[in-house]
């Protein structure tokens, strides 16, 4: 069963699509489910100007990356990287079990984008 | 139950809403509170109805009253069957055969028998139709095969299974076979003393009766083992005071079944045409699992993947978004090794990916051609909807 | 149910009638139909449902929710327990301890893993009190037992049982304990975890819940093998899809109790209290079977036999002519072989002719002071109907 | 649970009592169930002319009791020791498994009447 959240966001998600020429590009799978989310965003002065995502995967994966890009959007690289564990896990609301999968594909995309954001030196 | 409420259900083979007048017999059958066991005068409308549901049941089943045994529904039946059968030769345990898509009730029950006692077990897979060859139940026969347990119809991809060929094979060796009836009974005719097995389940929720209560057939009623021992309700087979509540809406269910199931598989015939015409017509690439033809599987049930799409998150969108209602051949979890992919189809052996994607869509006597047609317009829209969020360009 | 049929009713221990808050509950489930084990949205309130059923029954027992798993009844309960803690024991089977006096459900579970497996067991006789003598269980100890099953409070007598002390004996040598509490929940406050047994049996149509639903309490969840192998519901502990119209009676049944249980047993001692002072006062001669003290038998039973008296026909007047059912000590059998007395009453001691005469008077919630005032003034009238019947001159 | 018949004869027998000076007495008991009944008659001309019994016993067998007198009175003990074993057994009606002792009982009614009527000497 979904929460509200999660139905919220995979029922209408803001984010997918495409970026054009994005900064920063990266895809996270998740071996258990086999889920595969693809994130592209651009980067102005060390923030998050622009984000979207594709996703194959269950429910709550795909409102997961809809969940982050939102978090990230119009948000410092440096305020991202300062996220706790705790923090990130909240973001998701209430899971079932069966969904808690999903903690570790979101805090996934947190480590994918500040890796890719060093490794293209916007951070 | 309002109709409106059920054009988005397809999900029969889960559960099924009980019909009107298995409510209202069910609603007649509270004020009747006295015990079914008792000599008072209060207890002889109990009595009499126990009497006629056990009745009605049997002419469903077209056997006598005193071969149904009411239990708390399908998974006490199976569980019954097969360990009274196994339990007395449990200081020598012999041979089991099974396949590796019955319902867990078969599989849980066999499998703690072969850990707690020592059995051997031979688990037939099936073919990429569904079905159980016939020939490879001959060919797992041993000597010390002391039982068959076999579904007739499974409940993920409707495959009816041989279970008339495993009855002679098995009678002429003197083995018992056990046949899982919960999802052919309501769905066709059934002729039990025709069949042979010595035990058969049903299960009351698969045909419009309430959750709870089933009944297991029992050919010799004599030489049965209790599974719960004690007092002399159900002939002295099965002790507890006796859910009249449950067995009303039963028996209820079962006359229904009676004379409509005929009308009902004709009408679930022209809905699965309907519905194989139609997604045929999708521009989607669509695969069914396993036979389809209704010679072959119960024609209330199809099975299909959609490549490129997760039924996961296809089953939620059509929940969330349409109020329907279908099942799904794979389910998240948690962890690698608790995969949740349906047994069934991996036991077919359909690849993951196909697995991922498969939906069982499994209609009823509430369902309306119409219904039908509002199912395919929405999955249509629902898949593009999933298929563009993952098109990676 | 109007109070007005239930006037004449002392059979509660048998059965009860449901009450009106557990018809509405029972009613309000029926069109919830949905499998309660699937994800869709329609499932949800079954899930829920069922959760807070749990809960609801957890605060009755004062355990807590993980500890109570649903079944079709109390007789599916004690056969669970028993089954469970001994079949692992099969290869090596050891020794039982239990009484006499246990319900048949308990009696013939111990009575078949005798038979089929080869345990040994101590069937405790009762004192004239009709409660087991601590002391003899503590003598009865082997040191292979495996199992003490003792009854909470006897359903013939209402006598309550030294079970706090078998408990206490049990646990310092690490024997199981298993409590059949069917006669006990819904009459007297109970606390679970403080008795400490490792598990509990209760059955909802004994505190005007519905029959076929019952629950296992289970003091430490994860050790105990199912009855009924399958798929995952209670916690994996308990196969087939849920009874939710008995699950939901049963619910509403415990949160009643929970509330009014201590009031209940207050009325039952005023109604016993009156009872035995007019029984006194009659001209026959009458003997109670048992302890009637309301602190070492439940209050809202009395057992009793008229000398000269066969109970059987006065059971069949008070029913027949004035509408009043009671329960008795011995029925008609067809021979010999099969007498059927009561064993309860044979193992306390009672000669012959007082089990003959013996009636078990039990009321409940819905039985008033004036309703025992007639009954006492129908048992006199029928009494001596009887007497003048068989006096020979 | 009793049948009409039975029950009709249990709550209302006609012919609980005693016979004065009575030509036939007997006492059948049954080791089953404990139940006794005694039974007396006048006999008059090879009838039995007045009969009226007491019994201790269950609720069947007090009416088997009655069932025996009602068919006896005013009957000619020849007609009475000509009933076939299927005649007698059907006086009782539908009978449960359990009340079926009382077929034994009315069977035992009739044999101990015509050996007391032949020990007395009125057939
Ligand atoms: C002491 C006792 N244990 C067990 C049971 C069995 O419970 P159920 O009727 O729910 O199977 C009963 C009553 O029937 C009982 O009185
Ligand atoms: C094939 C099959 N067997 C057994 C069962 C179990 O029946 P129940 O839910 O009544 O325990 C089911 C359905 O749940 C089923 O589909």
């Amino acid at each position: 069963m979904y929460s509200e959240l999660i139905a919220d966001h995979f029922m209408d998600p803001g984010f997918v699509g495409d970026v054009e020429n994005p900064a920063l590009e990266f895809e996270i799978g998740n071996s258990v489910c086999g889920d595969r989310i693809r994130v592209q965003a651009g980067v102005t002065d060390g923030t998050v100007s622009e984000i979207a995502y594709r996703a194959w995967g269950c429910a709550t994966s795909v409102a997961t990356g809809d969940i982050f890009c939102e978090s990230v959007k119009n948000t410092a690289l440096a305020d991202i990287a300062s996220r706790t564990p705790e923090q990130i896990e909240a973001m998701l609301g209430e899971l079932e079990p069966s969904q808690h999968h999903c903690v570790h594909i979101l805090t996934e995309m947190h480590q994918s984008l500040l890796a890719e954001a060093q490794t293209q030196g916007v951070i | 139950m309002e109709m409106q409420e059920l054009s988005g259900y397809f999900d029969y083979n889960a559960t099924t809403p009980l019909s009107d007048t298995v409510v209202q017999a069910m609603i007649a059958s509270l004020s009747q509170f006295s015990n079914a066991s008792s000599s008072s005068k209060l207890a002889q409308g109990n009595k009499a109805l126990l009497k006629e549901a056990r009745q009605s049941v049997a002419r469903l089943l077209n056997c006598s009253a005193a071969q149904v045994a009411f239990t708390s529904g399908g998974s006490e039946a199976n569980n019954w069957a097969i360990k009274s059968c196994l339990l007395p030769c449990s200081q020598a345990p012999g041979h089991i055969i099974t396949t590796a898509i019955e319902h867990p009730s078969v599989l849980d029950t066999v499998r703690y028998l072969e850990r707690a006692f020592g059995f051997t077990v031979t688990r037939l897979q099936p073919q990429a139709s569904g079905a159980i060859a016939l020939a490879e139940v001959e060919a797992a026969l041993q000597p010390d095969t002391q039982l068959i347990s076999v579904m007739y119809a499974n409940n993920e991809t409707g495959v009816i299974q041989p279970v008339e060929g495993i009855v002679a094979l098995a009678q002429a060796r003197g083995i018992k076979v056990h046949v899982d009836g919960v999802q052919i009974v309501g769905k066709r005719q059934v002729d039990l003393p025709a069949l042979g097995a010595d035990f058969v389940s049903c299960s009351a929720h698969k045909f419009y009766g309430p959750k709870g209560v089933g009944c297991l057939y029992i050919r010799e009623p004599d030489q049965l083992e209790p599974l719960i021992h004690g007092g002399g309700q159900e002939m002295g087979m099965r002790a507890g005071t006796e859910n009249l509540t449950a067995i009303a809406g039963m028996a209820q269910a079962a006359q229904d079944c009676t004379s409509m199931v005929a009308q009902w598989d004709a009408h679930y015939s022209d809905c699965k045409a309907q519905l194989m015409g139609r997604l045929e017509q999708l521009p989607f690439s669509i695969r069914f699992n396993g036979e389809t033809c209704v010679t072959q599987a119960v024609a209330n049930t199809l099975n299909f993947s959609i490549d490129g799409v997760r039924a996961e998150a296809l089953a939620a969108f059509l929940d969330r978004k349409c109020g329907i209602q279908v099942s799904i051949g794979s389910a998240c979890s948690n962890n690698d090794a608790s995969k949740q992919h349906s047994h069934v189809l991996s036991a077919m052996g359909l690849d993951e990916a196909r697995i991922q994607g498969a939906l069982r869509v499994s209609f009823g006597r509430y369902t309306q051609l119409a219904d039908i047609e509002t199912f395919v317009q929405q999955l249509e829209a629902c898949t593009s909807k999933l298929l563009a969020m993952s098109e990676m360009a």
